[in-house]
């Protein structure tokens, strides 16, 4: 997030230098990806990204032109995401009540809501201009409703402005394309820039490319803040310069950087939250320099205003972070990144004492910062010179103190973090047992239909507590007592305490279910590998349960799962178990697919594309999750894409048209990256963000069986090194990108919407998608892409004919998809 | 909008329009009837004081503190539960008998100096009543209005005992009640 | 959970049920809303309504005090009013009389009216003041009339169940106990459950302890105290028993049995067993507010039990450890290489039940071969062990009323014990390869100073850098990395493959520790750390909280008053070379300018907020304003005057820091020759009055100097002329 | 057959349930040394009994649980034992049934706000005295009013709050203060 305003200052002040890129041949360059990705995707880019889904592809673009300046040049580029949130962060995102504050001032107005720009959160921001975004819309639409047959509008509101994108949702996108390029890359346990912080300090990288939050550690004494490729230059900050020509010390930086706002306290606090952003750090810093205000003491001074206990509340875990802050360490362990404080050798211990009751950082400014003045007169440098020749400075860690927890979160166990670290979690559970809140936050297409809001009730039984128990019960049993909740945005009041606690555990009732196969090492885990491997099975009940459990130390390597392969073989089979797609009983030693079942391990038979099997399991377990019919209408009502004209003349195609759509979420259309701006449909967007919930709750499972079974020691866990556990392992985790978005399903929507008006005329229909969604630019195969996606459509096709001779599925919404894929062929064949 | 029910548990500060100032928690707002009631004793008090302050009485209502963690009906600690009506009747009948007695230690349409010498005197003496505005004592001895020394009467003769006691109450009343108007006066 | 939903939309449709049968209408007042602040359905005004008649019912009876509109106040005794009435209460009092005649008439006027009883329509009660009201007494007058029928009708019990003395061997249903005579619903039994909220804590309050004990209530023990609701003592209460099953009588043995075990534990020693029969946690440590909203501050303790039982002790006996884990061997060691005394065909054989002795036996021991005589248990007592088990490693450390000592002798010196944390180790790492992280730093940091020494700087600051307004773009020369260039180095990322990565390290740790080793046959096979033993509290090394850290208010003003005076000392210095330093701070308290309200000129920083809503902090721009040679003449005078205030270096009177005005900036002006423009700031305090300084005017050639004193002690003024 | 077993039935010996039935005092809510002991016994037995069950069993037996609605609470946790009441007497009447009925309620729950009775009770209150009010010498504050000096001067009611305020016509007014602390929330 960055210290509020400072960046500016700092370049209109000159402090901010400059080398030319050659500077920084053959270095190992350590990159905040937090503070990277806000860079690439400024406020003008990537703004109806919110109304369409999916990753937003100009950020591929960036980064591509990126590493190959950092090729060119031999840089080494080390990438490090942020981990888990500190409750400040937790806070100011609205961790604890799902955003639902946010969410509720988003349906206000601005001006009422009592917030300016300078108070509101990033959250609150980004669902604010959502919400206005399609406020916007809705207008738009409706003033058009006349005029509009087939021609669909062009949104004019941003769905984003002036936030910053939250790169948390895209790490999973962004770790595939490391690995898949070769790149080094790392998750933090807690704050990015911390990590990178120690890193330097170790001496395994060169340097670092961060926020100016780092200036808040005197350890970093210079970092880059930004690259200008255009000019093969980047720029730098200095922090001894920096602090020479602000003319106040570390310890009063540190002071203004709690109050105007940083990463590690986001609130801007009194008596500063009145000006506006830009002038922030310029204001506190007249303050400081001209009335020698102390921040802290302003806020303890305040006592009788509204907030000031959770102003000085904040501001002390803000100030604590900054001193004891989790890092990864070379060791494999989390540890606190202490700070060492310069203590005079007599005054050691009582120092220590008055150090410890400062706010400011370190007890002696006078020989740890910058001094504002360049010369002193004789008789102050004699004085010093004096003191100084009598004492003798002594460099020791701080004292930590013994509620760390409460500032920055309670301590997972270091193996977890290890696997957050290597990407194999996205942390969110970790998140949730931490804080003991799982927040169900507003989709973008807002949440509001019922069938979604059942999904999220339904996803307690089905998917949570199962994770909550598989990823406690391993864990110190604090957090098997701990009460952990699900927080809905729409009634953050009424949470749903998950349970941490069954007997037997979940881990009991599946780790006799073993995949194991003599394969070699490097064979590559699919989801049409595995249904070979079941499939291949004469009885699976003999093949796949096993007598013993594997996880003891006792049982030998060789008994173990020894290859990625088994490995995650072993856990898909037990996700499929827990999603109920196979019933297993081990005393009767039963294992056998369920109906469901029976339709997936069909997908090879069927000729399914291998890539599209994830998206099947996906579109299964939404239909077995049962809250919404495929032709049936959200509740309430969103407005359809099409024009009243259409709805009203081919009342049988509009049905057509929204079963394909729906079904279309599930397709990524093949872009190339671009900033879109096109149509949008929130009717599909809705219908994806259920999707979407499916496939990031599909994925949690996965991962919480992964780790039990990792965890628990049924694998060979020493005989991969962090790379290997990259390209064999995470590289091949399903359910793990972002769905895709809406493009492809709006673009059949109005090519067949223009094809019904213009006559059956495709090429008429197909030229306006063309124009409407800027494909020259984005999607140079268009007809390909029509093509490939409507493949796909009779693949689902065969699925549903395979879900109907099951009766899994209505007979009624099968033969109307069928119907609807038949005027997809014709269409798309005239 | 919010819904009404939120308000609930607030801790308020009324100003009425006579600038009466009523503090404490927000127990109900009513708009069948257009009035706030307030719960002005603390939460785990019991019994409980309570005010339903007419909303068109009301000049000003500011917050106290936060918004209540428990401001839902739900949440209340005091959430209407089963009344016996055979209970409230017959509390109703106790009360409207106890009240009965002290009401005839009260006289009607006097003084409030009078009511003071009155209960001076009952407080020595038990037989001590009022008729009319006049205050009999030991149907012996009557004090009439405005109950000086000098308006002490004795209604039989030969009882100077009480009449001399009467007597000394009365002045130490009226001294006091001076001594009060003394002090209220500074 | 799904009966919980299903609950949920019954009892919802029977409110709404509720609702459509009641007649009560809303006494004509549209119930639409007006404004947009609130909105109100049926449900709601039924809700409040509901509040407003229970607390009057409770009412009626008691002493209450109306105040109507004229002000006048009328106390009497509450026997009767309207809950239907639209615009007020109507109220009927008994015995009225004026408590308070407001702002008109004399109290003998208004009384002299007054009849016994008086009805006041709702649209003259302004208030309705209701005191003492006990909410209680339904509850109350229920015990005193069971108290009363109870006796009559246990015997009647007894009789009955005399009676029915033949049927010894059967289970009883309700019905059986209920009488078969009477014609009676079957109805299941169903589990009391705690209601949200705080009515199930506060039905005890105010009662004797041995009330308590009777009702003593499992599922609200376990979730006060853990926030958890124990599925396994669900059971307790919710079982059925199914007698027609063939294993039924076989089952029976089994459940006796381990019942008899069971009971046969006694509470010796063990608090957990002692609450759940009866005996009292002492609730004083919560206040209402915490049973109210259902957070317990023991959690804090809870932690404190677990980080220090988390630890691994040597002296422990059983450790709990999680069921998934079993059969496998535990170390107590706090290293990451877990070691165990037993060859590798011996861990088939141990659990978790070998003795203290043999968990804690030092390394060089031949390893005692206790495990292999014990029989392993049966599923079922291993439960049973586990339970216990748990239950024992539980403890939280309560305050025990004193009476209760007694009973509880025992189990509190375990408590005392358990309440003292072991004391810890600074740093967990058992390697003797990794260098310690404070030589890491230091070295990091001397090296990057060499290098920083080397960089020539873009641009020289000296003192103050006025703002410009475009930024400088200068490149630098030389290397960003001073002398030392980095060169790309395989090494480093084989390095960062296997760095950072627990299992590998802690592997070469232990490697590393083999070698070492002389008899390197007795070493211990490795083993990965178990994720359980990482407690969920981070490692500390004092016992204080992080808040401690902070200084109170004043210390804070002080320290930043302090660092203002180093800094106006330093600039002064830098200013003028030749002054005395004395001058310097006399000259900062001199320094001031005239200033007007906040609206003294439109201001280029408050786009568009409101002024005065918090400290504002005003920035002016003054008239120019110019260095005369005389000015350093009059420093003398000044002197003197400061030196009068009992001005030293420091004032006396010292304001709070941001109270204060000072120029800081301007003196960095004040030492150009000539006369320079420049801008002054001005602080005001929170309350936005502007901040107690010195003024200074000039008119034409004559000039006033006027110094005030911080606070108002002491005025003086000297005139000069050219 | 299914039965119905509760910590509250020891059904093993008659014996042992007169034992805890004559232990009951006179307030069967206050605890003798005769009951203490038994306690454990029982919690330990249905503990056992739980266990004994097969766990599929169990569970077939919570969703049926979950399924039916009681026509009752009932609170184990009491030594009494239940006596089934008639639904009539959860309206309060004060047979010894109906009161021991709601005894036992006492802990689980208190009982719902008996909404309809209250009311009609209130009116039937408020009626009495106002259609008799010459017979309590009732008087209304009206006719007070009028009788004093200060009634004939007319005393407006209204105060002017609703028309001259900022909250004029609105029905919330007075809760805006409310409202800005629960938006700014």
């Amino acid at each position: 997030m960055a210290i509020k305003s400072l960046e500016s200052f700092l370049f209109e002040r000159g402090l901010v230098g400059s080398y030319a890129i050659e500077a920084l041949n053959n270095c190992t360059l350590d990159i905040d990806v937090n503070h990277y990705v806000s860079r690439l995707l400024t406020n003008k880019r990537e703004q109806y990204l919110d109304a369409i889904g999916g990753f937003p592809t100009s950020l591929k673009m960036y980064l591509e032109s990126d590493l190959k300046i950092f090729k060119d040049f031999n840089i080494t580029p080390i990438f490090v995401f942020n981990g888990g949130l500190t409750y400040n962060q937790l806070e100011a995102s609205g961790h604890f009540t799902a955003a639902s504050a946010s969410a509720s001032i988003s349906s206000t107005t601005t001006s009422s809501s009592g917030t300016n720009a300078t108070t509101r959160s990033n959250t609150e921001s980004v669902l604010l201009q959502r919400s206005r975004g399609w406020t916007q819309w809705n207008n738009l639409i409706s003033s058009n409703q006349n005029s509009y047959i087939d021609q669909p509008i062009q949104p004019q509101e941003p769905f984003r402005h002036n936030t910053t994108i939250d790169s948390k949702a895209y790490q999973n996108d962004l770790i595939a394309y490391f690995i898949e390029h070769g790149y080094m890359y790392q998750v933090a346990p807690y704050s990015s820039w911390f990590q990178l912080a120690y890193l330097l300090n170790s001496a395994y990288i060169d340097a670092i490319y961060g926020p100016t939050d780092c200036l808040m550690l005197d350890c970093v004494d210079r970092f880059i803040l930004g690259m200008e490729f255009p000019n093969k230059e980047f720029r730098f900050i200095d922090r001894s310069r920096v602090m020479k020509d602000l003319g106040c010390t570390h310890e009063e930086f540190i002071d203004i950087a709690m109050a105007v706002g940083n990463d590690l306290q986001p609130t801007t606090l009194p008596p500063l939250q009145i000006y506006p952003v830009p002038q922030l750090f310029d204001i506190a810093l007249e303050m400081v320099l001209n009335t020698g205000t102390n921040f802290y003491a302003y806020q303890l001074s305040t006592t009788l205003q509204n907030d000031s206990k959770e102003n000085i509340q904040n501001y002390q875990r803000g100030i604590s972070a900054l001193r004891y802050m989790p890092v990864l360490k070379d060791t494999g362990k989390v540890e606190l990144f202490v700070q060492e404080i310069v203590v005079s050798e007599e005054d050691s211990e009582k120092n220590n004492k008055d150090g410890k009751k400062s706010n400011l950082s370190s007890p002696s400014s006078a020989s740890s910062s910058a001094s504002p003045a360049t010369t002193v007169t004789k008789n102050a440098s004699e004085k010093l010179t004096y003191e100084k020749s009598s004492t003798k400075e002594v460099r020791k860690p701080r004292d930590i103190p013994n509620d760390v927890h409460d500032f920055i979160g309670q301590m997972l166990p270091h193996e977890y973090y290890f696997y957050r670290s290597i990407g194999l979690v996205t942390g969110k559970l970790f998140d949730a047992i931490v804080t003991g809140v799982y927040p169900e936050e507003p989709p973008l297409g807002g949440g509001s239909s019922t069938s979604y809001k059942k999904l999220v009730s339904k996803s307690v039984e089905i998917f949570k507590n199962k994770e909550i128990n598989l990823l406690t019960q391993p864990i110190n049993r604090y957090y098997q007592i701990k009460q952990i909740k699900q927080v809905k945005w729409y009634a953050a009041n009424e949470p749903t305490t998950l349970t941490n606690r069954m007997s037997p555990s979940m881990f009991e009732t599946i780790n006799h279910l073993i995949v194991k196969t003599e394969t070699s090492d490097e064979k590559e885990f699919s989801i049409s590998e595995f249904i070979t491997t079941i499939n291949g099975s004469s009885n699976m009940a003999k093949d796949f349960i096993s007598e013993k459990v594997i996880f003891p130390n006792s049982v030998p390597i060789e008994s173990k799962l020894n290859s990625p392969f088994n490995l995650l073989s072993t856990n898909f089979l037990r996700l499929l178990v827990l999603l109920e797609f196979f019933t297993f009983d081990f005393k009767e030693k039963l294992l056998e697919p369920t109906r469901w079942g029976e339709v997936f391990l069909k997908l090879n038979e069927l000729n399914i594309d291998s890539k599209y099997h994830e998206s099947v399991i996906i579109f299964l377990v939404f239909l077995k999750c049962d809250v919404l019919k495929l032709d049936e209408e959200v509740q309430p009502p969103a407005p359809s894409a099409l024009s009243q004209a259409t709805l009203r003349s081919y009342p049988e195609e509009s049905l057509y048209v929204l079963l394909i759509t729906r079904v279309l979420t599930l397709f990524q259309v093949d872009q190339k990256p671009s900033n879109y701006h096109g149509p949008i449909d929130k009717k599909t967007l809705i219908f994806r963000d259920h999707l979407s919930f499916i496939k990031e709750n599909l994925n949690e499972l996965f991962e919480a069986v992964l780790i039990s079974s990792l965890t628990s020691g049924e694998f060979n866990r020493l005989s991969l090194d962090n790379f290997g556990w990259a390209r064999k392992i995470v590289r091949y985790l399903p359910f793990k990108l972002d769905s895709p978005n809406t493009i492809m399903a709006m673009m059949w929507e109005f090519f067949l919407q223009k094809y019904l008006h213009n006559g059956n005329a495709k090429n008429d229909a197909l030229s306006l998608v063309a124009t409407e969604f800027n494909t020259y630019k984005s999607t140079p195969n268009l007809d390909e892409q029509f093509v490939e996606s409507h493949r796909f459509l009779l693949e689902i096709s065969k699925v549903m004919q395979e879900l109907n001779a099951a009766k899994l599925i209505d007979e009624n919404v099968f033969k109307l998809f069928t119907k609807a894929v038949e005027f997809t062929t014709t269409a798309l064949s005239s | 909008s919010v819904s009404l029910e939120q308000t609930l548990g607030f801790r308020i500060k009324v100003t009425n329009v006579l600038d009466v100032v009523t503090e404490g928690r927000l127990y109900s707002f009513n708009s069948s009837n257009n009035t706030l009631t307030i719960q002005t004793t603390k939460k785990n008090q019991s019994p409980q004081n309570f005010k339903v302050i007419k909303c068109t009485f009301i000049k000003h209502l500011e917050v106290i503190g936060d918004k209540p963690s428990f401001n839902s009906f739900k949440k209340q600690q005091i959430k209407p539960s089963y009344v016996n009506v055979e209970r409230v009747e017959k509390l109703l009948k106790e009360s409207v008998i106890a009240s009965k007695k002290k009401e005839l230690l009260r006289g009607k349409g006097v003084s409030a100096e009078g009511q003071f010498i009155f209960d001076q005197i009952f407080k020595t003496i038990g037989d001590t009543k009022w008729v009319a505005k006049d205050i009999i004592i030991l149907d012996d001895v009557k004090v009439q209005p405005p109950y000086k020394v000098e308006d002490i009467k004795v209604l039989h003769e030969g009882s100077n005992q009480s009449i001399t006691l009467i007597q000394r109450i009365v002045e130490r009343s009226w001294e006091q009640l001076e001594q009060d108007d003394g002090r209220k006066g500074g | 959970m799904k009966g919980n939903f299903r609950k949920r939309d019954s009892s919802t449709n029977s409110r709404k049920g509720g609702n459509s049968d009641s007649n009560y209408t809303n006494g004509g007042v549209p119930n639409q809303n007006n404004s947009s602040m609130f909105y109100e359905n049926p449900e709601i005004t039924r809700n409040f309504d509901d509040r407003q008649d229970y607390l009057l019912a409770n009412s009626i009876g008691s002493d209450v005090t109306v105040t109507v509109t004229s002000g006048v106040k009328y106390t009497g005794l509450l026997v009767s009013c309207n809950l239907e009435s639209t615009n007020g209460i109507d109220v009927v009092l008994r015995f009225p009389r004026v408590a308070d005649s407001g702002v008109s008439d004399s109290v003998d006027d208004l009384a002299k009216t007054l009849g016994e009883t008086l009805l006041i329509h709702g649209e003259d009660v302004a208030e309705l003041e209701l005191k003492n009201i006990d909410l209680s007494l339904d509850e109350k007058w229920e015990n005193s009339k069971a108290q009363e029928t109870t006796p009559a009708r246990t015997n009647i019990e007894k009789e009955r169940v005399n009676g029915e003395s033949n049927e010894v061997t059967k289970f009883r249903t309700d019905v059986d106990i209920s009488g078969s005579g009477r014609e009676i619903k079957e109805r299941k039994l169903e589990k009391w459950t705690p209601e949200e909220g705080a009515e199930h804590f506060d039905i005890n309050k105010g009662k004797a302890l041995e009330d308590d004990s009777a009702s003593w209530d499992q599922f609200a023990v376990n979730e006060k105290k853990f926030g958890v609701k124990s599925t396994f003592d669900e059971h307790l209460y919710t079982t059925k028993i199914n007698k027609d099953d063939p294993n039924y009588s076989k089952r029976l043995q089994e459940a006796e049995r381990i019942a008899k075990e069971i009971e046969s534990q006694g509470t010796s020693g063990n608090i957990h067993i002692a609450e759940d029969r009866g005996i009292i946690i002492d609730d004083s440590g919560l206040d209402e507010e915490d049973l109210y909203s259902g957070v317990d501050r023991r959690g804090d303790e809870l932690l404190a039990a677990l980080k220090s039982n988390s630890k691994p002790n040597s002296n422990k006996g059983n450790r709990y450890v999680p069921p998934t884990l079993r059969q496998q061997p535990h170390h107590m060691d706090p290293a990451i290489i877990s070691s165990s005394n037993s060859n590798k065909n011996e861990n088939a054989v141990s659990t978790d039940t070998s003795t203290p002795a043999a968990a804690g036996a030092p390394e060089g021991k031949p390893p005692q071969k206790t495990s292999k005589n014990k029989k392993s248990l049966s599923s079922k007592e291993a439960q049973i062990e586990e339970l216990k088990k748990f239950s024992e490693k539980f403890k939280v450390p309560y305050d025990i009323p004193k009476d209760m000592l007694e009973v509880l002798k025992r189990s509190s010196s375990t408590l005392k014990s358990n309440s003292s944390l072991p004391p810890k180790p600074i740093s967990k790492t058992p390697s003797a390869k990794t260098v310690s992280p404070t030589t890491q730093i230091s070295a990091g940091k001397s090296e990057s100073r060499r290098s920083g020494s080397n960089i020539s700087q873009g641009q020289s600051s000296t003192g103050h850098t006025t703002r410009s307004s475009t930024s400088l773009r200068r490149r630098n020369h030389g290397s960003f990395f001073g002398a030392k260039n980095p060169h790309t180095n395989d090494a480093k990322r084989v390095l960062f493959g296997k760095s950072f990565n627990m299992f590998i390290k802690s592997k070469e740790a232990h490697d590393e520790k083999k070698k070492g080793d002389d008899a390197s046959e007795n070493m211990e096979p490795f083993f990965i750390e178990k994720p359980y033993f990482t407690a969920p509290t981070w490692l500390n090394t004092i016992e204080e909280s992080y808040k401690t850290f902070f200084p109170d208010e004043d210390t804070a003003i002080q320290e930043a008053q302090t660092r203002f005076q180093q800094r106006q000392l330093n600039s002064m210095g830098n200013a003028v070379p030749g002054m005395n330093p004395a001058m310097g701070m006399n000259m900062g308290g001199m320094m001031g300018f005239p200033m007007g309200g906040p609206s003294a000129s439109p201001n280029p920083m408050m786009n568009g907020f409101a002024a005065g809503s918090m400290g504002m902090y005003m920035p002016f721009q003054p008239q120019p304003m110019f260095y005369h040679p005389s000015m350093p003449q009059m420093m003398p005078v000044m002197g003197s005057n400061g030196a009068e205030e009992g001005g030293g270096n420091i004032s006396p009177h010292v304001p709070a820091g941001f109270m204060a005005a000072g120029p800081g900036a301007p003196m960095g002006a004040f030492g150009y020759p000539g006369g320079i423009p420049f801008q002054g700031m001005m602080g005001s305090g929170p309350s936005g009055m502007p901040a107690n300084g010195s003024a200074m005017h000039s008119h034409g050639h004559s000039r006033n100097y006027h110094q005030t004193s911080h606070h108002g002690h002491h005025n003086s003024s000297t005139s000069g002329h050219k | 057959m299914t039965t119905t077993s509760t910590t509250s039935v020891d059904g093993r010996t008659s014996s042992t349930l007169k034992a805890t039935l004559s232990a009951s005092g006179p307030n069967s809510n206050g605890p003798t040394p005769a009951v203490l002991p038994q306690k454990p016994k029982l919690t330990g037995w249905a503990q056992a009994a739980a266990k004994a069950l097969p766990r599929q069993q169990q569970q077939q037996q919570q969703a049926r649980k979950d399924d039916s609605v009681a026509v009752q609470p009932a609170n184990t946790k009491t030594k009494t034992i239940a006596s089934t009441a008639p639904p009539a007497n959860i309206k309060g009447s004060s047979t010894a049934n109906g009161s021991s009925t709601n005894k036992k309620f006492k802990r689980a729950n208190k009982q719902p706000y008996n909404r309809e009775e209250v009311r009609s009770y209130m009116h039937k209150l408020f009626q009495s005295y106002t259609a008799g009010e010459k017979s309590h010498s009732m008087k209304t504050y009206k006719q007070v009013l009028s009788e004093t000096a200060s009634g004939r001067v007319s005393t407006a009611t209204d105060w002017g709050t609703v028309s001259s305020s900022k909250n004029k016509n609105k029905k919330y007014g007075c809760l805006s203060d409310i409202a800005k602390v629960l938006r700014n929330q």
